[in-house]
């Protein structure tokens, strides 16, 4: 009853969040709302026993990458002339899109109590992933890997990038 | 937004700036009411981000028509205006207009006179650059330094209460002499203040001078050039932070100073580069150590006699001319320039105030810098908006 | 210990200006500038009841009166300012601007004055450069081409005095509101009733 | 501190000791709300608590350090009751939302910063028993929830609509998530040495040698020392306490993000703070010194004074800590952003790495010394 309860909870914050994201005006405002929805989803992660995962999204997407969105929203100027219909329409496909490819993929899917329990089962999942990481035949490692590599090559694009400006000596 | 850049070859007097990310410019209004524009200075900037790429000043919130009163009062009458143009070191300005009026009646005060003068003008030094020094401290984000510089200015602001009744705005320097003689007592009052303020010296150079973080934000930062200091008429620690070895007690003596022992502080680029706030800042600091030696050293050539001029009455009529005289006020020259047509009020009354000139400097010195340079950058200039504005 | 006997008087040196302004007279005369070296005897101190008398001698009778204080430079041809200004610096090495004011001496004279303070730092002397600037045809030349630091005062001066300086780069007013009527500091200004609905009895 | 004691005696958590207070048949969703009620009730309480004696302490501190007292007439003794009496103050005073804010984000800003602060203290230990959730995530709870504060910064600062917040918000935006990485890094070292990231297990490892086998004075110090002081370093950066205080730094900001709040909003602000301040403090406290040991309380183990003294020393440790903090603020001078971010980037976190690698190879070491 409890789960449920703050399923549907964490699926209403989740979805209201995420539509007034979407249909908010002002895009620093439609930043924010973003937050709901991340928060919502770590709300998620936590019913479905991913303490860590949950954790991260809170730190990595709230802290972080929010943050970053809208230090880069303020310092840019508003853009004005966009027109929300089409925004809309856009959304509307994505989001059907979407439902149908996840009804195709879920529609043979088997839920019953035995994957929940199994769900709800493990308690140290730092564990878990610290040892995956040590794993011979994981991908993890290899995987963190890439995105730092990942990283380094967007640094060194933003360094080539960088303009420099002409100013008076003063 | 230009991007125009590489391709085009550099124009004389650019410099490349490299910027990550080029946002829309922002003007900010810092002031009339701002903590680091010390009183009511309004100083319109426009930032990049960070960065400011222009500032403009807006004079004029504390304009009290100084120079218009001037003609309508009588010669004595205007005294304690004097007091209100840089409230901070009042007994200069009260010097400096009754060496003007003494210039323009053509007498001399007597010997003794003289002496308390340059005694009071040296305390009121110290007592001004504490409050600059300290006031330096709050604009770059240390608070206490400002507790322990006024600390050592609550006993300077006792010693004056005691010669003349008032803690801020004194009128006790007065055209023909002073008001009163020095009571009982008070010369050691002040012979105690020197010694106990060369050790208390030591403090605030310990605690905010020399801190890391207090010359990291200091040094080679708002540089002034030697020739940029002199072409924007800039003067006092302003001028001698630039490395100009300029100093109107000893190039252009008046009073009594030509007989006592001083150093002339001048910028070294101590931390830095030479003129930059850092040096605006150690200048201010050491003189104060100087003006502690003047003022020994005043108590010990002072001799016993008269402190006011027989001839000088309440109401007083130079005979028509004009005289200008400038003295070394803490913040720089303070000159009077008075035109007197035989009555006994005055017929023009211009006050050239040092902060003026030198503020007119500091918003050139801000484009390129961050916007916590900007606090740095007016904080060093030490301006006192009531001269500024008189 | 006195670095310098520069000092003859206990509010400063005085003749060492005046030799400085005879010299500069010289200079600039040889260079055939239009000036006139003024030079007043050291002032002395009117008795009293004397100084109205004197007032109305120079007010009333006698044009030529005498005039008392600093010895000047007065500048007969004031299109020439620049000119001077530029000698001035670059070959008496007054390199610093101290002050540049205006006065209007009177309301019934034509014309007002502009008085500048110069400051050689290298020889230690000051100067006093004067012109008159006729009220009607209120325009001198600006001379922050030739020192930066007269930019604000010419502005307050032309703001309190209504001087035009032409090819000031920044001519907005510096003290008073951008909406202000009159020039305050003109004798005959008149005091505004009220400004924005303020009284200003 | 009396507040917290009904589940410090309780033994394994709040919500076990609801479940003895009530039949057996009420469903365990309505415990757990319950019990996060009271949890939350009881970490408001000591927040509010915390943050008056912390600006009484500030104060003080402030005072003292500035060759004066500080203040002296409310309450009496010290101006005890000065905090009360500007907590008074500040929740009757008008509450100001500007016209040409923005009122929603206006609003939540402060209720976001704050709430963000107080879900962290849930994964403090106070004491042995005197958690409100022994959460196996632990520290990592904490970093994550109050990195939610730095949005409600970054609200209040957008939401005011002024320049000047705008202002401190940005450099909150900046300075906190670049300081989040060495902060991040630094708590690496504890972990290794605890394997663990609960702040509980912390406590209890930390119980040998009489109570003062402290990760500081372990055989691992060297590793332990400039962890902290990188640790610290990172915490004023994250709490926006001087000399990193560039988001409300009022010689430049005037007031920052917090320059348009007045009332009870802004106290909001002072207390997340004062919160955060003590956050910082206490997971320095329980990962370096000991949490709640200390020499001689061992002896007192099962006695009924032993759960109040424990958590006594727990917060006294890191009321040291929030003193240091604050004995900083009032030396030192602010430091300018380009700089922040230059230590942040260039120093701390390089050395953040150095010293996670060699603590990585420390205690792999010892653990094949010792054959673990």
């Amino acid at each position: 009853m409890g789960e449920v309860l703050a399923f549907w909870f964490f699926a209403a914050l989740t979805i209201g969040c995420a539509l007034l994201a979407l249909l908010h005006r002002n895009v620093v405002n439609s930043a924010f709302a973003l937050l709901g929805t991340l928060l919502g989803l770590a709300g998620f992660y936590v019913l479905l026993a991913a303490d860590f995962l949950a954790m991260t999204q809170v730190l990595i997407y709230a802290g972080g990458i929010l943050v970053l969105i809208l230090f880069g929203l303020m310092l840019t100027p508003p853009v004005t002339n966009e027109r929300r219909f089409g925004r809309i329409l856009v959304a509307v496909a994505v989001v059907g899109l979407g439902a149908v490819a996840f009804w195709e993929k879920a529609r043979g899917a088997v839920w019953h109590a035995a994957a929940r329990e199994e769900l709800a089962a493990p308690a140290g999942t730092v564990r878990e992933i610290g040892l995956e990481f040590l794993r011979r035949d994981s991908w993890l490692l290899p995987f963190e890997l890439a995105s730092v590599v990942l990283l380094a090559g967007l640094v060194g694009a933003v360094y080539i990038a960088r303009r420099r400006f002409p100013r008076e000596d003063v | 937004m230009d991007d125009t850049t590489m391709e085009r070859p550099l124009r004389e007097g650019e410099r490349l700036v490299e910027l990550d990310v080029r946002t829309q410019d922002v003007e900010i209004n810092m002031g009339p009411q701002h903590p680091a524009t010390h009183g009511v200075l309004r100083v319109l900037l426009r930032a990049d981000g960070e960065i400011l790429t222009g500032a403009q000043s807006h004079l004029g919130y504390l304009h009290r028509c100084a120079e218009k009163i001037g003609e309508s009062v009588d010669w004595l009458q205007y005294l304690p205006y004097t007091d209100r143009y840089d409230y901070l070191s009042a007994m200069n300005n009260n010097l400096a207009y009754s060496l003007a009026v003494e210039k323009l009646l053509g007498i001399e005060v007597p010997e003794r006179a003289q002496y308390i003068r340059v005694i009071l003008a040296e305390l009121n030094r110290i007592c001004s650059h504490l409050v600059a020094v300290g006031t330096y401290g709050l604009d770059i984000g240390a608070f206490t330094p400002f507790f322990y510089a006024l600390r050592e200015r609550e006993l300077l602001l006792d010693i004056f209460e005691k010669i003349c009744g008032a803690r801020l705005t004194y009128a006790f320097i007065r055209p023909g002499g002073l008001m009163n003689d020095a009571p009982a007592g008070w010369t050691d009052q002040v012979r105690a203040f020197t010694d106990l303020f060369e050790r208390k010296w030591r403090e605030y150079w310990d605690l905010l001078v020399d801190n890391k973080i207090f010359v990291e934000r200091t040094a080679n930062v708002g540089v002034i050039s030697e020739e940029q200091a002199i072409a924007w008429g800039c003067t006092g620690p302003m001028l001698r932070g630039s490395g100009v070895d300029w100093d109107l007690r000893r190039d252009q003596p008046y009073l009594v100073y030509d007989r006592l022992d001083f150093e002339v502080v001048v910028g070294q680029g101590y931390r830095g580069t030479v003129g930059d706030c850092f040096d605006r800042n150690y200048v201010r600091m050491y003189e104060m150590l100087e003006s502690n030696r003047i003022v020994r050293q005043c108590l010990e050539q002072m001799p016993e006699g008269e402190i006011q001029h027989p001839e000088v009455g309440l109401v007083l009529r130079p005979a028509p001319g004009e005289a200008y005289v400038g003295i070394e006020n803490p913040r720089g020259e303070l000159g009077h320039y008075l035109v007197s047509d035989g009555n006994k009020i005055a017929r023009r009354l211009r006050v050239r105030g040092p902060s003026f000139s030198n503020l007119a400097l500091a918003e050139h010195l801000l484009p390129g810098c961050m916007l916590a340079d900007a606090a740095a950058i007016i904080g060093s200039v030490d301006i006192v908006v009531g001269e500024t504005d008189r | 210990m006195a670095k310098d006997a520069t000092r003859d008087t206990a509010w400063g040196p005085v003749e060492i200006h005046r030799e400085a302004a005879r010299a500069a007279a010289d200079a600039l005369r040889s260079a055939g500038c239009p000036v006139e070296l003024h030079e007043p005897n050291l002032p002395t101190y009117a008795p009293p009841g004397e100084g109205k008398r004197l007032a109305k001698k120079h007010k009333e009778e006698n044009p030529e009166y005498e005039w008392r204080g600093d010895s000047y430079l007065l500048l007969t041809d004031r299109l020439r300012l620049l000119e001077v200004a530029r000698f001035l610096r670059d070959e008496l090495g007054y390199d610093m601007l101290i002050d540049a004011t205006a006065v209007d001496f009177d309301a019934a004279d034509d014309h007002l004055w502009a008085v500048y303070q110069l400051l050689a730092l290298g020889r230690k002397t000051r100067l006093t450069l004067k012109t008159m600037v006729p009220k009607a045809d209120c325009r001198i030349d600006s001379l922050v081409p030739v020192w930066p630091a007269a930019n604000w005062h010419e502005r307050e001066a032309a703001e309190m005095f209504g001087i035009v300086y032409t090819g000031h780069p920044d001519p907005r007013p510096l003290l008073l509101p951008e909406d202000w009527v009159g020039h305050p500091l003109r004798k005959d200004y008149q005091y505004p009733d009220e400004y924005h609905g303020i009284s200003c009895k | 501190m009396s507040a917290l004691l009904p589940f410090a005696a309780a033994g394994n958590g709040l919500t076990d000791w609801l479940a003895g207070l009530f039949p057996a048949g009420v469903p365990f969703w309505i415990l757990g709300l319950l019990g996060a009620v009271i949890a939350f009730a009881l970490i408001m309480v000591f927040v509010s608590v915390l943050a008056m004696f912390s600006t009484w302490l500030e104060r003080k501190v402030a005072g003292h350090i500035q060759v004066r007292y500080g203040p002296m007439r409310v309450g009496g003794w010290h101006g005890w009751a000065q905090a009360i009496a500007d907590g008074v103050k500040l929740l009757i005073k008008e509450d100001i939302v500007l016209a040409d804010a923005d009122r929603a984000l206006f609003k939540i800003a402060p209720c976001l910063v704050l709430g963000a602060a107080l879900a962290a203290f849930v994964a403090l230990p106070f004491g042995p028993n005197a958690i409100v959730a022994d959460l196996d995530l632990g520290v990592f709870f904490i970093l994550a929830v109050s990195s939610v504060t730095t949005l409600g910064v970054i609200m209040a600062g957008w939401g005011s609509n002024n320049k000047w917040s705008l202002y401190g918000a940005m450099r909150e935006a900046a300075q906190v998530a670049s300081y989040e990485i060495p902060l991040g890094l630094s708590l690496m070292m504890p972990v290794m040495y605890y394997g663990s990231l609960s702040l509980h297990r912390a406590g209890e490892m930390q119980a040998d040698w009489f109570g003062l086998h402290w990760y500081v004075f372990s055989d691992s110090f060297w590793l332990a020392i400039p962890s902290f002081i990188l640790f610290f370093t990172a915490a004023l950066a994250e709490t926006k306490r001087s000399p990193f205080d560039l988001p409300e730094s009022e010689s430049e900001l005037v007031a920052g993000f917090h320059t348009e709040y007045s009332g009870i909003r802004f106290s909001f602000f002072f207390m997340e703070e004062y919160a955060a301040m003590y956050l910082m403090s206490a997971v320095g406290t329980a990962f370096w010194f000991g949490a709640w040991n200390f020499p001689g309380l061992e002896l007192l183990a099962g006695s009924a004074l032993y759960a109040p003294l424990a958590v006594t020393v727990f917060v006294v440790k890191s009321m040291i800590l929030v003193f240091v903090m604050m004995w900083v603020r009032w030396t030192v001078p602010r430091i300018r952003i380009d700089q922040v971010m230059t230590m942040g980037y260039k120093y701390l976190t390089p050395l953040c790495l150095i010293l996670v690698f060699l603590a990585s190879v420390w205690e792999w070491a010892k653990a094949a010394l010792t054959g673990a």
